[in-house]
């Protein structure tokens, strides 16, 4: 139990101990409850800093317990994992900050905050795992923390969508389990390895692979919301808002993608993986998702609903970046990983501000917002640029190297897919920014609340700029030491070696 | 050649008198022919040399749980007038014309008669001269503190089975007391002096009775179940005099003398715990000493528990 | 002196958008609007000093991200003329605007965007100038707001965005095959077969190639006139810088290129006359011109494909025939604000010189800017193969013809009437449209090159090839100018402006069968069926389900049943369990 | 008087123990039940006895015989609480049948008035 | 050992005759029954399987106690929920002060000791006839209990269990007889080393497996359970769901494992694992039908069984015998603590509404957020999430039918949770939804959702603890 699984075990515990104290605080000790939310919140980035520290410096870091006799439970932090747990910490921190804020005056809040740190601990949980066996627990712990926090609201649609995502992602769950379990009686416990764990069973155990790899994809192909798997998305938008930013950018979809992208370089292999000939049909599965999830937001009308289905379509870029083989696709995928939940958490906050500040829920009823809240729309306006794709920004980096992957790797048909969605990001991002600044704005807005000197609560506003400040610092500074862009080739120099 | 005739008789009119007690028209006479059978089933416990065991089920296993069932009927029979206003008719004996059920009582049959013939293939394959476990018994019998050696199995070897035995006693009247409130019957002395009579020198011999059988299980057939079951006899008919009602009122008193069995045996086992290091072994030597005393409380309690699920129910006015 | 020289470039491009920033801070607002012409002041420096070693790099990259080169330097001088002439004439122009803040917001980034893209040493620096400068043009055509704006806002920016994507897939392949991101050393290695169609269609909706140029007759027209003098003049020639720099002319023959340089070009010209002729927008006639010269130097290229070794010549004429035409361009549609202001005799006569001067230099009149850049790009029709040499030798002049007569319509509806008389004209249009016309007419000159050619063109055979084009043009529009009077008919009905993106407009409505975006004010589809149908149905099955459930359950509990169900498992444990006996 | 042949009471024992099942299912009142499950008891200790007299060196094996006493006395207890909770059950019954009754029969429990058991 | 037996039978005892002191006899035999598991124990994982020969005569003529892993770990479960039960009734049984309440408190606590003592006799005996009398003991007190309920359904369904109980023991008597009259004894240690294969033997087993099926509650013989355990008073339900219907499962264990293992054949093992398979299926979508909570609970219960009988296929093969047999009873235990919790939970919720129609309890975690919690974690361990018991002993049973080949059962238990899952969303999503006034009449005291929310808290922490629980389990485990 040395320093160093200690700060793993801290980073662990800085959410769970809070969660669970504030599972049993009183309704009325506000205060109190913001204090320790953010408390733990940055308790925690202090730790994951140590940590990257650590980790960059080449430090080991492992935690073992033995849940059952021969098969612990451990948690680790290679390079792989720090990113995920980095994005899901930071991103916690403002949307922690933008919750309380946004959440001023609402019932339950001591049972929401509960769930909302035991879910992020589930997500440091899936991000340190370091065995097949802490990740699927932590990942159905995910399930669990995260309904809750949809039906918060406890009207008939949001337990209507509670119950669609409860059935879907159990059903992920259940057929995960399965896999796992096939996989653990094949190889024995399955620990994460650079370059997959599977090499043995190669050549006996060929047809096996490929259908476990099947299961694997479904059972996690749930929560990354791949094409025919993403029903529950969209329907767990009656979620408030901090809860769809978490579960979009933060947790539960970025879990999938982080899921897939694990399976496929730390258990499969990414060589194993293309022997097998498994990565052809995820790269496929992930491409349909893309066009298909940007189509159906072409025509929500709902923001949310919109921002929704293009997860659906931005999280399997993850899933492409995965399935093409070749270091730049990986890079174009894993950072997309951390720019995508930039971008996404930006704008999440920009629609819980119009929903909260002016009450306005669709696009049509967007007119002119620009001039009533102009901050939040800039943030918006950077996010959906960077959405686009629309270079010097986030999104444009990764589908740069996504592109120049795919043509390496051969597979031409990959830029035309990233083509056509740019294309039809753009045609979905750009009415709403021309609603918001270019048409007047209506006489009365539907619920208008005045929130003093700032155009809305300065918690609900602090998040976004500091997002979309993000988005820009990791879009302009990505070639630069100390940007996701780096880190990121540092996993795909030791995913691909030399 | 006689005696096989005699044995051969004596099983077919029990099956028999089984069959019809179980599937007569009326529900009366299948009572009666119940507790007749109990009679001819302790006759066949004397043929196959169970002595205690013939005591047992004359006293209990036909006499007690028979006034249990006729008192049962009755009290039935009483309600069904009260409520439905029409005589008390004849059960619907089994041959309703419901063809449904028709078609499932021959299946059943059919069944039945089938796992009959499974049982009595397997009861059939048992080695002939099985040799049990007399010898044993009987080895051992010198140290166990008695001389009859079915006493000596009850109260020492497997001396646990019969602590856990009382204890599902006052579990059943515990579970009766829980259930019902006792029906005092309706008899009153006064009007039958010879009733009173015969009753007041009756009840002093069946209790001298019990005793004597106690005292005499060690060594003979008997012992306190068979006490018990004199002493129950005596409780019955008390209460159908209406006599006990005085000696019931007392609660506590009641109570106490229901779980005296269970409280001794307990205690006599934790002592012995102590004293010898093993559950219920009396340290040697003193075993008879300490089967005796057992053996007195349980006759108590066993006369009085049974005695008083003839009453069906906790005494009281309450 | 390296250091000052570096940070010129980065100035050059920095200054525009910082000042852009600035305008979102209410106390400098007005000090920046009154500053945005000198926004283009350094990039002028720039390009007149042309210091050399003026590169800028980011401290963790290796290669440089902004750096002159000759061909650079060219077209920033121009363009940086073409911005300062126009942030000026704004300045007047915009005095009455209701929303004059974002106008020059955009402009700003426009501008930004524009000297990014000349200046950009390496491919990402150069995507991300292209999209600014894209993005913040739209923002220019939406500034009017009404509805005809926003029309031609959303066609503009569907394809500039279109355009985008197709150049930065273009561009990862030539990355890839080139293995660099520098644009110096990126046709050094092998052609990247599938860019090349790419990279042309890309960067030929940003030059209105043929097919392409559907938005630039609705785009133009409808922003602002200094932005559209921008738009035309400089943005256009974006198109054009992208080829130059990333289509390897000077390295291989493309035959493919070459064909649909030549073809695009030519159909370009004389489709732009044809419907150009036909307009009533004055501004509108200037935007098919524009098409039609662009036409005219895609000519040039194509004659470049066919033939790299020719490539310095043609290339030298291409720039003096890029500048000449922006410079022109520019000072007609300056022109549109004064034709309109003119009061007194005096004015409307300077006007009419003015006007005449800059509409005959674009027709290539002799002597000047414009018979330059013809007699330039004509000296290297020489180098076609036999048959096309010929057919390019009848027809350029045509196309020379057809701008003529497009000249004279244009001039014919901006000419300054005397009973025409606008509003309150607002002032400080004049001196910044003649300081263009006076840049317009020298300007070609200083361009190296150019004076070479000075004495061929002043011989008599030249004199006369580049006069009988412009007559037989005068004497068609004599002609068309009779028949007007007995056709009275509205010819611009037929010949709608934007001609195929109206009729893709009316295709794309029906495909998507929603109403036009601008008053979609019903409530989305949501993708799922009405939730309580599907509800309903899965209830009513569930019902009759647990009904067949529950009586099963209660059957199972009569006694019979449990009987037969107990001895038939006591007959199947035993039937086991015997056979395993033996 | 020779000892009987064990294997006759044996198979009576079993015969009694089919009947008594026999009649526990098929029967309908409540106190045939009760007396079929006497039957069925009184079956097996016959079995019992019957297996106790096979091994009959000096004496039959008391070890059965104090079983069947115990069984005996398990076999009283459960009529006797078989017996109140019929009696219970049939009041039940009858006041149910009677206008008013106290409490309806829950339709979950789907129990059918005529098989009480 | 023998304090396990004695104390909770003479503080029945005590109980019966000091009515007033009923819960203080309670707790007295807790006191005295927690020693007496720590105690063994301490001893079981110090020094193995510990034995005791009663009243010193040994195996073929006396009665042999013993407690070996598995016997120790059902003492310590019967122990914990036991006392939360008894923690739990008090006030339970308080609640209204009116005669019957007082009645049922007065015959309550003596009749709750009769079953400790009947489960901790049943746990550690190794003889065949006096587990019988246990059985009966068993029988006896749970139906009194169920019966204590007083309303009418309460009484049809206790009769109906009792009758199914005496003739189910006899049956299981006269398997006894078969199995005295071939081997001359009924211990079954001896029992294995005398048992040659033969007609006597087989048709023993089968009496006493067809039995013990019906105590059980297996599948096609389940149909007194959901009545008796859903009018019970909700701390008896609790009690019989997880300890009695186990009881049964228990001796099954016993008998094919340790007595008759030679009878231990794929082909029976099959019939067992249709059985639970069917039992699983059919528990659970009887549990989607039904509209009473506790009804819902009862069939949760028939299902979670069918889990423990898929232990007999995965025990014939050789690699699977360790995750089947551990798997199974890490399931029972942890089912045992979150079905009780349930229960508890179903308890407060028919307090505090007054009834348990599921359409009308909407605002369960307003009202009762302890209890709702609670109810999620055993739904969480009922489903098998990780990190629960449940999911353990699932991913055992998972783990060894996918090594011994046998796939039907990895998808019989993947089916199980889903519709586990189905169940136990129907009753959270009417605990998110906002309360409807005039739904929640009576407060619940705090005593009794803590004990409902221990209790679940044990059975999730039952999988975090799971080595050492398949540690103990392991011990003196019945292969060679």
């Amino acid at each position: 139990m040395n320093v160093l699984s200690l700060t793993l075990l801290g980073v662990l515990c800085s959410s769970l101990l809070t969660g669970l104290i504030i599972f049993f605080l009183k309704e009325e000790s506000h205060r109190l409850r913001t204090w320790l939310n953010l408390l733990g919140a940055g308790l925690k980035l202090v730790l994951v800093a140590a940590l990257l520290r650590g980790v960059y410096l080449g430090k080991t870091y492992a935690w073992s317990f033995e849940f059952l006799p021969g098969l612990p439970l451990a948690l680790g932090a290679d390079a792989n994992s720090m990113l995920f747990v980095t994005l899901s910490t930071v991103l916690w921190f403002w949307t922690t900050l933008y919750a309380v804020g946004y959440l001023e005056d609402s019932p339950h809040r001591s049972r929401f905050f509960g769930f909302f740190s035991l879910c992020v601990t589930a997500t440091t949980g899936i991000a340190l795992s370091a065995n097949l066996m802490t990740f699927l627990i932590f990942y159905e712990l995910l399930t669990v923390s995260t309904y809750p926090l949809v039906v918060h609201r406890g009207t008939r649609k949001a337990l209507q969508g509670g119950r669609v995502y409860l059935t879907y992602t159990l059903l992920g769950g259940a057929i995960l389990l399965l896999a796992v379990a096939w996989l653990y009686s094949l190889a024995g416990p399955v620990p994460f390895k650079e370059r997959g764990v599977i090499q043995g069973l190669m050549v006996s155990h060929r047809r096996e692979l490929q259908w476990l790899f099947l299961l694997f994809m479904i059972g996690i192909g749930v929560k990354a919301a791949i094409a025919p798997l993403h029903g529950w998305l969209p329907r767990a938008m009656v979620a408030p808002a901090p809860v769809s930013s978490l579960l979009h950018a933060v947790a539960v979809v970025k879990a999938g993608a982080f899921g897939i992208v694990r399976i496929v370089y730390d258990v499969y292999g990414a060589e194993n993986a293309a022997e097998l000939g498994v990565l052809p049909p995820l790269a496929i599965a992930a491409g349909v998702t893309i066009v298909y999830g940007s189509v159906c937001a072409l025509f929500q009308d709902e923001l949310k609903k919109r921002l929704a289905f293009s997860t659906v379509s931005q999280v399997s870029y993850i899933v492409l970046g995965a399935a093409i083989l070749g270091p730049l696709a990986a890079i174009g995928g894993l950072v997309h990983l951390v720019h995508q939940g930039l971008l996404k958490i930006t704008l999440f906050f920009g629609a819980g501000n119009y929903a909260e500040t002016l009450g306005i829920h669709r696009v049509s009823e967007m007119n002119g917002v620009g001039r009533r809240l102009p901050l939040t729309t800039a943030a918006f306006t950077v996010a959906a640029l960077g959405m686009i794709g629309v270079p010097p920004l986030a999104g444009y980096v990764s589908k740069w190297y996504l592109s120049k992957g795919a043509v390496t790797a051969g597979d031409h048909w990959v830029t035309v897919v990233l083509a056509a969605s740019s294309l039809l990001n753009a045609a979905y991002f750009l009415p709403i920014l021309y609603r918001a600044w270019f048409l007047p704005p209506p006489e009365k807005w539907p619920a208008e609340h005045s929130f003093g000197r700032w155009e809305t609560h300065w918690m609900l506003l602090a998040a976004p700029l500091v997002t979309a400040a993000l988005v820009i610092w990791a879009g302009v500074f990505a070639e630069s030491a100390f940007s996701p862009l780096a880190w990121v080739k540092l996993i795909a120099a030791r995913e691909y070696g030399p | 050649m006689i005696p096989q005739l005699l044995d051969g008789t004596l099983v077919l009119v029990v099956v028999a008198l089984a069959w019809r007690a179980l599937n007569d028209r009326d529900l009366f006479r299948g009572v009666i022919e119940f507790i007749a059978l109990g009679l001819l089933l302790a006759m066949a416990w004397l043929r196959l040399r169970a002595p205690d065991l013939a005591l047992a089920e004359a006293a209990v296993g036909s006499g007690l749980t028979g006034a249990l069932i006729l008192s049962a009927l009755v009290r039935m029979r009483r309600r069904e007038q009260a409520a439905a206003g029409q005589p008390a008719g004849v059960a619907t004996g089994p041959w309703a014309k419901d063809r449904a059920k028709n078609f499932s009582r021959v299946l059943l049959g059919a069944l039945s008669v089938a796992m009959l013939g499974t049982l009595a293939w397997a009861a059939l394959s048992l080695p002939a001269k099985a040799r049990g476990l007399t010898a044993e018994a009987l080895a051992r019998l010198p140290d166990s503190g008695v001389t009859n050696p079915v006493t000596a199995v009850l109260l020492n070897f497997r001396a646990y089975d019969t602590l856990l035995e009382i204890g599902v006693l006052l579990l059943a009247i515990v579970g009766v007391w829980a259930l019902r409130r006792g029906e005092w019957p309706a008899a009153d002395l006064r009007e039958r002096p010879l009733l009173l009579s015969l009753l007041r020198w009756v009840l002093p011999l069946l209790a001298v009775g019990a005793g004597y059988l106690l005292w005499i299980g060690a060594s003979a057939p008997g012992g306190a179940f068979q006490g018990g079951a004199l002493l129950a006899g005596a409780l019955v008919l008390a209460l159908l005099s209406g006599l006990g009602r005085r000696l019931l009122r007392r609660g506590r008193l009641v109570r106490t003398g229901l779980t005296i069995g269970v409280l001794v045996f307990g205690v006599a086992g934790a002592v012995a715990l102590g004293w010898t290091g093993g559950l219920l072994q009396y340290p040697t030597g003193q075993a008879g000493a300490w089967i005796l005393v057992i053996e007195a409380a349980a006759l108590v309690s066993i006369g009085l528990t049974l005695g008083l699920l003839y009453l069906g129910g906790r005494p009281g006015e309450k | 002196m390296n250091v000052a020289t570096a940070s010129l470039s980065l100035l050059a491009v920095a200054t525009p958008a910082v000042m852009a920033l600035l305008l979102s801070v209410r106390p400098w607002r007005e000090g920046v609007k009154r500053a945005t012409p000198l926004a283009a002041a350094p990039a002028l420096v720039l390009a007149w000093a042309n210091p050399a070693g003026a590169q800028w790099s980011l401290p963790w990259l290796d290669h440089p991200v902004l750096e002159l080169d000759a061909v650079g330097r060219v077209f920033l001088a121009f363009t940086s003329v073409l911005y300062l002439a126009s942030g000026w004439y704004a300045r007047g122009y915009l005095a009455k605007d209701p929303n004059p803040g974002r106008f020059y917001l955009f402009f700003l980034l426009a501008m930004a965007g524009n000297f990014g893209l000349i200046l950009a040493g390496d491919v990402p620096a150069f995507y991300t100038a292209f999209a600014l400068m894209g993005l913040a043009s739209a923002g220019l055509v939406f500034h009017r707001g009404d509805a005809e704006a926003f029309r031609a806002g959303r066609i503009y920016l569907a394809l500039a965005m279109v355009g985008e994507v197709l150049i930065l897939t273009g561009l990862v392949f030539l990355v890839v095959a080139g293995d660099t991101v520098t644009i110096a050393e990126l046709h050094r290695g092998v052609i990247s077969r599938p860019a090349l169609p790419l990279l042309l269609a890309g960067f030929g909706i940003k030059a209105g190639a043929l097919t392409l140029h559907f938005w630039l007759p609705l785009a133009h027209p409808a922003a602002p006139v200094p932005a559209s003098a921008v738009l035309s003049g400089a943005m256009i020639k974006a198109g054009l810088l992208g080829w130059i720099r990333f289509l390897p002319l000077g390295e291989a023959p493309l035959p493919g290129c070459g064909i649909t340089f030549i073809g695009a070009g030519l159909g370009a010209a004389f489709l732009g006359t044809l419907v150009g002729v036909a307009q009533a927008n004055p501004k509108t006639v200037l935007a098919y011109s524009s098409i039609s010269q662009m036409g005219i130097i895609m000519t040039g290229l194509g004659i470049a494909a066919f033939r790299p070794e020719a490539w310095a010549e043609i290339l030298a004429a291409v720039l003096i025939y890029a500048t000449h035409h922006a410079l022109a361009k520019g000072s007609l549609f300056l022109s549109i604000g004064p034709a309109h202001a003119a009061r007194t005799r005096l004015q409307r006569s300077l006007t009419g010189l003015g006007l005449l001067l800059a509409a005959l230099a674009l027709a290539g009149a002799p002597l000047t800017s414009g018979a330059l850049a013809k007699t330039a790009l004509k000296a290297n029709v020489g180098f076609l193969p036999e048959g096309w040499a010929l057919a390019l030798g009848v027809l350029l002049p045509l196309a020379t013809a057809g701008t003529t007569l497009k000249m004279a319509r244009f001039l014919w509806l901006v000419w300054p009437r005397p009973g025409h008389v606008a509003p309150a004209a607002p002032r400080g249009l004049w001196l910044p449209w003649l300081g263009l016309l006076a840049a317009m007419l020298a300007g070609v000159w200083l361009l190296p090159g150019a004076l070479e050619l000075l004495p061929a063109k002043l011989a008599p055979d030249k004199l006369w090839s580049a006069l009988w084009p412009l007559l037989f043009g005068g004497a068609l529009a004599a002609l068309g100018a009779r028949l007007r009077r007995w056709f009275s008919g509205d010819l611009s009905r037929w010949l709608p402006a934007g001609d195929m993106g109206v009729v893709i407009e009316r295709l794309l409505e029906r495909l998507t069968l929603r109403r036009p975006r601008s008053d979609d004010s019903d409530a989305g589809r949501s993708d799922d069926p009405a939730p309580a149908a599907r509800e309903v149905l899965w209830s009513a099955y569930a019902a009759r389900a647990a009904s067949a459930v529950t009586d099963v359950e209660s059957r199972l509990r009569a006694w019979p049943v449990v009987g037969v169900v107990w001895l038939l498992l006591f007959g199947l444990l035993t039937a086991l369990l015997a056979r395993a006996g033996h | 008087m020779p000892d009987a042949d064990p294997r006759l009471y044996l198979l009576a024992g079993l015969a009694l123990f089919a009947i008594g099942f026999y009649s526990l299912v098929v029967q309908t009142h409540l106190l045939r039940r009760i007396m079929a499950l006497n039957v069925m008891g009184s079956g097996v200790f016959l079995a019992f006895l019957a297996l106790a007299l096979k091994a009959a060196a000096p004496m039959p094996d008391p070890v059965p015989h104090a079983m069947v006493l115990t069984g005996i006395v398990v076999a009283v207890c459960a009529t006797g609480l078989a017996l109140a909770l019929a009696d219970r059950v049939q009041a039940l019954e009858a006041n149910e049948e009677t206008p008013a009754p106290e409490e309806p029969p829950s339709a979950e429990t789907g129990s059918e008035p005529e098989d009480a058991g | 050992m023998s304090g396990l037996i004695l104390g909770p039978l003479v503080a029945a005892a005590l109980a019966f005759t000091f009515p007033k002191r009923g819960r203080g006899m309670a707790w007295a035999a807790a006191g005295v029954v927690g020693i007496a598991v720590l105690s063994l124990i301490r001893a079981v994982l110090g020094g193995g399987v510990q034995s005791h020969r009663v009243s010193g005569w040994g195996a073929p003529l006396g009665i042999d106690l013993r407690a070996d892993g598995l016997a120790v770990l059902l003492l310590a479960l019967t122990a914990l929920i036991a006392v939360a039960v008894t923690g739990y009734a008090a006030p339970y049984l308080r609640a209204a002060d009116s005669p019957e309440a007082r009645h049922r408190e007065r015959y309550f606590w003596p009749l709750l000791l009769f079953l400790w003592t009947a489960l901790n006799a049943l746990f550690l005996s190794r003889d065949l006839f006096n587990l019988y009398v246990a059985l009966e003991l068993l029988g006896f007190a749970a139906v009194a209990l169920v019966a204590l309920e007083g309303k009418g359904d309460a009484l049809r369904a206790a009769l109906r269990y009792l009758f199914v109980s005496l003739s189910a023991s006899l049956f299981y008597l006269l398997g006894v007889a078969l199995v005295y009259g071939q081997c001359a004894t009924v211990d079954l240690a001896l029992v294995a080393e005398r048992a040659p294969r033969g007609p006597a033997l087989t048709v023993a087993l089968a009496l006493m497996t067809g039995g013990l099926i019906a105590k059980a509650a297996l599948f096609p013989l389940h149909f007194w359970l959901p009545p008796a355990h859903a009018n019970a008073p909700a701390p008896v339900s609790a009690l019989l769901s997880a300890l009695v219907v186990k009881g049964a499962f228990y001796l099954l264990l016993r008998l094919w494992f340790e007595a008759l293992p030679v009878f231990h054949t794929p082909a029976a093992a099959r019939l067992f694992g249709m059985l639970g398979a069917a039992a699983i299926l059919w528990g659970s979508i009887n549990a989607l039908t039904q509209s009473r909570l506790k009804l819902l609970i009862a069939y949760s219960t028939v299902a979670q069984l069918g889990y423990l009988f898929l232990v007999f296929p995965l025990m014939t093969g050789r690699d699977g015998r360790f995750g089947a047999w551990c798997g199974g009873l890490l399931l029972l235990g942890a089912h045992a603590c979150a079905k009780t919790a349930m229960f508890l939970v179903a308890g407060n919720i028919l307090r505090a509404a007054g009834h348990d129609r599921i359409r009308e309890l909407a605002g369960i975690a307003q009202v009762l957020p302890v209890s709702a919690f609670a109810l999620g974690l055993a739904g969480v361990s009922l489903v098998g999430l990780p990190p629960s018991g449940g999911f353990a002993g699932k991913w055992l049973l998972l783990s060894a039918g996918l090594r011994e080949g046998q796939w039907w059962v990895a998808a019989v238990i993947l089916v199980g949770s889903l519709l586990a899952a189905a169940y136990i969303m129907r009753v959270m999503t009417r605990a998110f939804a906002p309360a409807v006034p005039g739904t929640w009449v009576r407060p619940v005291p705090p005593i009794m959702e803590g004990t409902a929310l221990a209790l679940a808290l044990v059975a999730v922490g039952m999988g975090l603890a799971g080595s050492w629980f398949v540690e103990l389990l392991w011990l003196g485990g019945p292969w060679p």
